[in-house]
């Protein structure tokens, strides 16, 4: 292997490892002895010093690992603070909207309404500390219920559950009568 | 001609009619229809049986192919100028299914080569993580409402009554029996015989999807008829109580039930 | 910041973040705006390319993500474990293609192009986060719609839906000839 592919193969490995690799791992690996390939990292250590690049590699003690150098704290700092975008998609509104109003509900609860795994979507709704576990069920395998957290009333304005609107009894009935004319429909077939 | 392929072998009707086209040696776009329906028949027949969903699914298109067939027998109808090919909506389909086998290839070779690429797990340091800030609800939150939130709510409850029946509104007249009425009854059963009283809406409230509804309305109405349960309904549209009467569950099968 | 600075920066914030980054995100963290951010990270990108590196830049749908380059897979192999990912059936990938082409799609839509059920398969992509859930459909039933995420990008390699295979017109073309030879070739007969 050429020098250039040699280093070329280091900084892929030390970029996976993302820990401290022995020396004596880098070598096998490029098929070196370990004091050539201490050499070789030691010169890319100086190269990636005297380029201008944002990431370097260190030693400890016979072993080697890539980071960002120093002067990149406050850069990093920066982009840590910059929020991700965060959207309720349908999907979020909708499983939100079961368990604001089926709650206390299990996820598998909400996946016989919805007709479809519903995992991420609760895993999310808990990651924006709209829903939070509130206990477990007593059932076998004691699943996890959820409900809507306090924070998600206080957005609201409501005080507690009681002031969700009330789903309008009429309406219900209607979907009913639908169903029950569709049945009648196929027994008249 | 022998048959030594397995069925199992097919991911489903179109597959193998693909097969039946290569094996044959036509093209695509020049079936030998009758030729083709009686392999395809011939396949069907050697069938295990078991798997009656996918059976169903075979079955379905062998009779588009039949029917094809049958249209390509008739007399032109001479008041029409233009008389579709029989065959041309198959073709179509044919051809699309299989512009899809072609690329799932080509993906295949791609997420080979893309697989030979390695990440990194993030390493942002401990106290920088700390900082982490917390997703702003009321931005989250900003156009929603709650009479929104009520609506969507509602259009989960109503769509629950009225799912639409999956798969068969494509495929013509052949319907399959996907629910079994003769497991609908025991259940149903079964259920009576743990719970004694029960309400009729949340027996239907349940059932995953209107096929379900429609079999387990057509269940309870066949277990007043044999006297296993008596219902009663106090105003018209109220809830409807059932009450389970049988000692036992009654052994029944879908030609009693279906009379 | 000199370009240098910037440069180093966006490999810095890159390699800490290991995840694909938003383009807005990178562009609030150093100061400039979403194109020109873009323009000087494609620039990047063909810095890694034409010099001899072992890790590169990819784009994932307007995110940009650190990675190793893919001739370095054997020597990575060689010096760690690479635990097994999912291997998807031909069932998988075809579904999966129909999804990818024909996004937004729903099951029902698979099925009529499959012609089969595919319950089984669009779980899977979907518990593979291959495929997800993006929206309702507005028809009767309210039927899900299924796209594909980004982690499809990533695991084929494509940087957006534009970009995905297509289908060799010629290929078509010569299937459209066979065709018409063929049923000459019966008249003649």
């Amino acid at each position: 292997m050429e020098i250039k592919k040699v280093e070329a193969t280091i900084e892929a490995i030390l970029f996976t490892m993302g820990e401290a690799v022995d020396v004596e791992r880098i070598a096998a690996a490029i098929g070196h002895d370990v004091e050539t390939t201490s050499n070789i990292i030691r010169n890319m250590m100086d190269q990636y010093d005297s380029e201008e690049r944002g990431i370097q590699i260190i030693e400890l003690d016979g072993a080697f690992q890539m980071c960002t150098k120093p002067d990149m704290y406050e850069s990093i700092v920066k982009i840590t603070h910059i929020p991700k975008k965060h959207v309720l998609t349908d999907v979020l509104l909708e499983t939100l909207s079961i368990i604001a109003y089926k709650q206390p509900i299990t996820k598998l609860e909400i996946e016989a309404i919805r007709g479809v795994k519903s995992d991420h979507a609760v895993n999310k709704l808990v990651e924006y500390n709209l829903v939070c576990e509130v206990g477990r069920m007593d059932a076998p395998g004691r699943p996890i219920i959820f409900g809507t957290t306090e924070e998600f009333l206080r957005s609201f304005g409501i005080q507690s559950l009681q002031d969700l609107p009330v789903i309008n009894p009429e309406k219900v009935e209607d979907f009913k009568l639908e169903a029950e004319e569709e049945v009648q429909l196929k027994l008249d077939i | 001609m022998s048959i030594s392929i397995k069925l199992e072998a097919f991911e489903g009707p179109l597959d193998l009619l693909l097969h039946l086209i290569d094996k044959n040696k036509v093209n695509i776009y020049d079936i030998p229809i009758v030729e083709i329906t009686n392999q395809y028949m011939e396949y069907i027949n050697s069938m295990d049986d078991k798997d009656l969903d996918m059976m169903s699914e075979f079955l379905v298109m062998a009779a588009t192919l039949l029917n094809i067939k049958s249209k390509m027998l008739l007399p032109k109808d001479e008041t029409k100028d233009e008389e579709e090919d029989p065959r041309q909506e198959l073709v179509e389909r044919l051809l699309e299914y299989k512009m899809f086998k072609y690329i799932s290839e080509e993906l295949k070779d791609k997420e080979l080569d893309a697989a030979k690429v390695f990440f990194k797990e993030p390493t942002i340091p401990e106290e920088i993580e700390g900082y982490k800030e917390e997703v702003d609800i009321d931005s989250l939150l900003a156009d929603l409402t709650l009479a929104k939130l009520h609506k969507i709510f509602e259009s989960v409850v109503k769509k629950q009554t009225d799912k639409i029946d999956p798969i068969r509104s494509k495929f013509g007249k052949i319907e399959r029996e996907e629910i079994n009425l003769t497991a609908k009854l025991m259940s149903i059963q079964a259920y009576g015989l743990q719970h004694k009283k029960f309400s009729f809406r949340k027996l239907l409230e349940t059932q995953p999807t209107k096929m379900e509804v429609i079999v387990t309305f057509l269940g309870v109405l066949e277990l007043m008829k044999i006297g296993q349960v008596m219902i009663e309904q106090n105003n018209l549209f109220d809830d409807i109580t059932i009450t389970f009467i049988g000692e036992t569950i009654a052994e029944l099968d879908d030609s009693v039930a279906l009379e």
